[in-house]
């Protein structure tokens, strides 16, 4: 069995303690909701897009270490990036999270995963891949809402 | 053992009920239209489960809840591959097939029926896909047309397009649980769709003994039930396409079905969830997958073509020893029939005909199968029906040509 | 055995799944309030039955039919015993108590509810208690009302009439699954009787754990899951008065549920089929007979006086080793509350415990369990719970207090 | 196993090849249907009843030999009976069918089965119960009907 503290990264702790970009975002930003069954978490991503730029986003919302620590990072990691990138950068996380497969092609625009590899270690815990990928997908009908 | 070649006596010992003698008889189980046997393979599966991991699925977060969840939604894949659905989440797992139907009428049928609307169904139907609508009549007015048979008990097409003008559903089995016929179920589809109607399969009697392929078929929600293919009682399985599934309301509401309930209001749970509402079969929903890979390793088509050289065979042997005064319905070839044989003999009622053959261990269904406006249309109550399946092979059939004699002893004719 | 000594550690021994060992450490199950392990005696005569006699019910007229009928039917037999039920027939099968509240609104409330009439429920309802009546209120414009609960969790009951002026139901739960507070059912059965409401129990998490009696209750209709009483998955039960049932129209459409079936409508059959549509669980329909002789052997006032004491054990163990960093909801009275203990341990979010205690394989539930707007009201979105039933003893009581010291380790709390 | 011979005795399958008391009743006469959903079976029960008296009984329908025989031997046995005979007729015939108890109280009519003694190896054969029942609760139901 994997030991928890394959989980319990420090730096997984430390977002979960102090989560970046908390809060919340007034329109023309939008917004998306996203539920886990399983636990209860709630999570609302707020995200303001300009010219193809996710300029801003802000996450409210209550959940487990898990969820709001990969909240938390994702924030840091998409803000101020290009749609493109996000997209790719949340199919990187997929795929390091075991839900998507990696294409052979190069990825068309470069990721960088930084504190988010810290997560690896969720996917020896089967049941929390659905509290990290949470806010993800929530950023993902975020995204889809503000291009509607 | 995936060939044409299958150790079908090894099949048979599968099934540990086959091997009971009862007053030193062995067992002659012709009742499989009706529900089926279970090999070891399934009932190991339940049990070792309920022994070694029984867990709860989709609420808990520790180890064995994520492996009880692994093998739940596991056996929700292998259904799909099973029938060739698009992906998992097309499959909802129900408690049987009537609920499957049940489900549609009070959901999609609710969302889009009207008085008026006109739902077709034919007169060899089962009443799980005559009553749900019959309940929609009385509640929406809605209108029933009757796809006829012809004489050898095939659906009558000829008028289908009238039949389908302006018709809202196609409700149909993919093959009679009395007579044995087979329906053509593409070209039906194909019909429904051109007529603008959705295309609804009861495939109870056909998925345990054919190749399934929901997508060639081109159906909209296609049921059948676990307890027929060796599989558990408490399961049934209601395919759908995704964008009728995920446009109708919900059919049961409680634990599973949601996303969030508030005191004012709910919010339903992404598919499948959204249809299986409380703590679902856990057990045989994971039993069904055991009997989808028993079946599978030994093959439908293997079954399918096992099944018509039966059928050719007790056909053949019935008619060549009671000529006249065995009367067997339903179509004789066997292309387009499954190994189900009703029949009339002599003018011995079916109850006595079936008391009469359990002196002899075998085991045969008399009465309406749930069938009764199609046994009016044989001009009987009752028929007596011997149905096989994969563990059942000649010596079967030759039970059942036997121990008929004694029905003419006692009845004296 | 039935005697207040019950050798509770050869109870424990009857469950196999309990001897499994993870990683070298025994499982501690505390999830029975989501769902119960199975003894020996249940999962044998489930696979026994398939093993030897497996066989369609009601429909079919040689003797293993006839057998497999008959223990169908003394499994009903069981049940009315079990909750004293006045006749065999006034006993459903359904397959969980979610579909049961179901039938319910969709049968007696669809018949009796119109615009405007009042449906009183509580705050401590769990989903499968509220969103078939969001439903309602959705087709048909009824009014939910909520009694509310007291700090300590329990029914308040002080504006009791109020609130049940003009209803025409009041269901609740017969114990809460997040709090463990029994309700006064008797109690509130009268009240809604005076008002000139029916009496719907959700007793679920109570059956399994007390001695029941409906006709003391004097409650309308009561239902609870097989699975949460030692016995299986796909069986659940839902007794009413036969007036009542007699009155209701049938739910789902098909077999078995008729008496007749023409081209043009059907008549429904008697009771209890009239409510048993298609084939129903057969197979678990007589592991819960199991189920119900094996809690009886052992008397179900031996079981709540078992979990009573360890309640108060665990309640006290925990509240002496953490303190004010422990949190448990609901009355602290064992009297009135049941072996179930939701927690807040440190911020610590329960998932996280629930992770945590599962690494010395306690297994905990996390989540909103199926009861959103009691966990609003508890201003969470989740609480961990251990719930505890006849197979739990003090040493698993000591192995949950023993594994929380694990997150302060991790959280460094 | 009880043997074939306990179930279809001679009078049985006379009944059963040349039924008694069949036909209708036109009203004022009653009648009843009753369905055996087993086996398909449905038998209709038509009644006159003058004065308590059942002057008298037709069936038709039809239904396997144990069914039919039972309804042909039940009308020769009620008709021209008072209907407290005819009561306690159904009691003990459903004494023998073992779906009622026999009560200590002696009869308060006497009752005399004769040819009905021969449906007694129905009740080795439990699955036939509900045929040879059928007639006499749709007698029961038409008895209800005609004092309704
Ligand atoms: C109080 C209560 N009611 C209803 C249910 C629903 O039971 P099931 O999921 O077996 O239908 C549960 C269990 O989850 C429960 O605890
Ligand atoms: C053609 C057909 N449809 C529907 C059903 C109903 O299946 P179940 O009783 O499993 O719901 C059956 C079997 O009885 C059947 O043969």
């Amino acid at each position: 069995m994997p030991g928890l503290e394959d989980l319990y990264r420090e730096i997984i702790l430390d977002h979960y303690r102090t989560p970046r970009n908390r809060g919340e975002l007034a329109p023309p930003a939008v917004m998306a909701e996203g539920h886990n069954p399983l636990c209860g978490d709630e999570i609302t991503i707020y995200a303001q897009v300009e010219n193809g730029v996710l300029v801003d986003v802000k996450v409210s919302g209550q959940g487990c270490s898990i969820s709001q620590s990969s909240a938390s990072m994702m924030s840091q990691a998409v803000k101020g990036k290009s749609l493109a990138e996000i997209q790719a950068l949340i199919h990187r996380f997929k795929v390091m999270m075991s839900i998507e497969e990696d294409s052979d092609e190069a990825p068309a625009v470069e990721v960088k995963m930084g504190d988010l590899e810290a997560l690896q270690g969720v996917v020896k815990f089967p049941v929390r891949i659905k509290c990290a990928i949470l806010s993800w997908n929530t950023l993902l009908q975020a995204l889809e809402n503000a291009s509607a | 053992m995936n060939t044409t070649r299958v150790d079908w006596a090894a099949v048979k010992a599968d099934f540990p009920v086959l091997q009971r003698m009862i007053d030193g008889q062995r067992l002659v189980y012709l009742d499989s239209a009706n529900t089926s046997q279970k090999p070891n393979a399934v009932i190991d599966a339940m049990a070792d489960f309920m022994r070694n991991g029984y867990a709860p699925i989709n609420r808990s977060a520790y180890r064995m809840a994520g492996e009880a969840t692994d093998l739940y939604e596991g056996a929700r894949s292998k259904l799909q591959r099973f029938i060739n659905a698009r992906s998992a989440h097309e499959v909802v797992f129900t408690k049987n097939a009537t609920e499957s139907i049940n489900l549609i009428a009070q959901t999609w049928g609710r969302a889009n029926l009207h008085a008026g609307d006109v739902v077709v169904l034919t007169h060899m139907e089962h009443h799980a896909n005559i009553v749900p609508w019959h309940m929609l009549v009385a509640e929406r007015g809605i209108e029933l047309r009757w796809i006829p048979l012809t004489d050898d008990g095939q659906l009558d097409l000829s008028n289908l397009s009238t039949l389908l003008d302006g018709a809202k559903i196609l409700s149909f089995t993919a093959m009679s649980n009395v007579l044995g016929t087979i329906s053509p179920v593409k070209q039906l589809c194909a019909a429904a769709h051109a007529a603008g109607a959705i295309a609804i399969v009861d495939a109870c009697q056909f998925v345990p003994h054919n190749v399934t392929d929901v997508q060639a078929w081109d159906a909209d929600f296609v049921m059948f039930s676990g307890h027929k293919m060796v599989g558990p009682t408490g399961v049934g399985v209601l395919w759908g396409r995704e964008e009728l599934l995920e446009a109708m309301p919900p059919f049961l509401g409680g634990g599973n079905m949601i996303a969030d309930v508030r005191l004012n209001g709910f919010t339903t749970a992404e598919l499948p969830s959204k249809f299986e509402a409380g703590t679902p079969a856990i057990v045989e929903v994971i039993g069904l997958g055991a009997a989808v890979d028993y079946l599978t390793n030994i093959g439908m088509a293997n079954i399918r073509h096992h099944e018509m050289q039966l059928t050719e065979y007790a056909l053949s042997t019935l008619n060549a020893r009671y000529g006249d005064d065995i009367v067997i319905h339903g179509p004789r070839n066997i292309e387009i029939r499954g190994a189900v044989l009703s029949f009339a003999f002599r003018d011995i009622h079916p109850h006595d005909v079936s008391q009469i053959l359990d002196e002899k261990n075998v085991c045969v269904r008399a009465g309406h199968h749930c069938a009764k406006p199609l046994m009016k249309l044989l001009g009987a109550n009752a028929t007596a029906r011997a149905s096989f399946y994969l563990y059942n092979d000649q010596t079967d059939a030759d039970a059942l040509a036997d121990a008929l004699d004694g029905a003419s002893d006692i009845f004296g004719v």
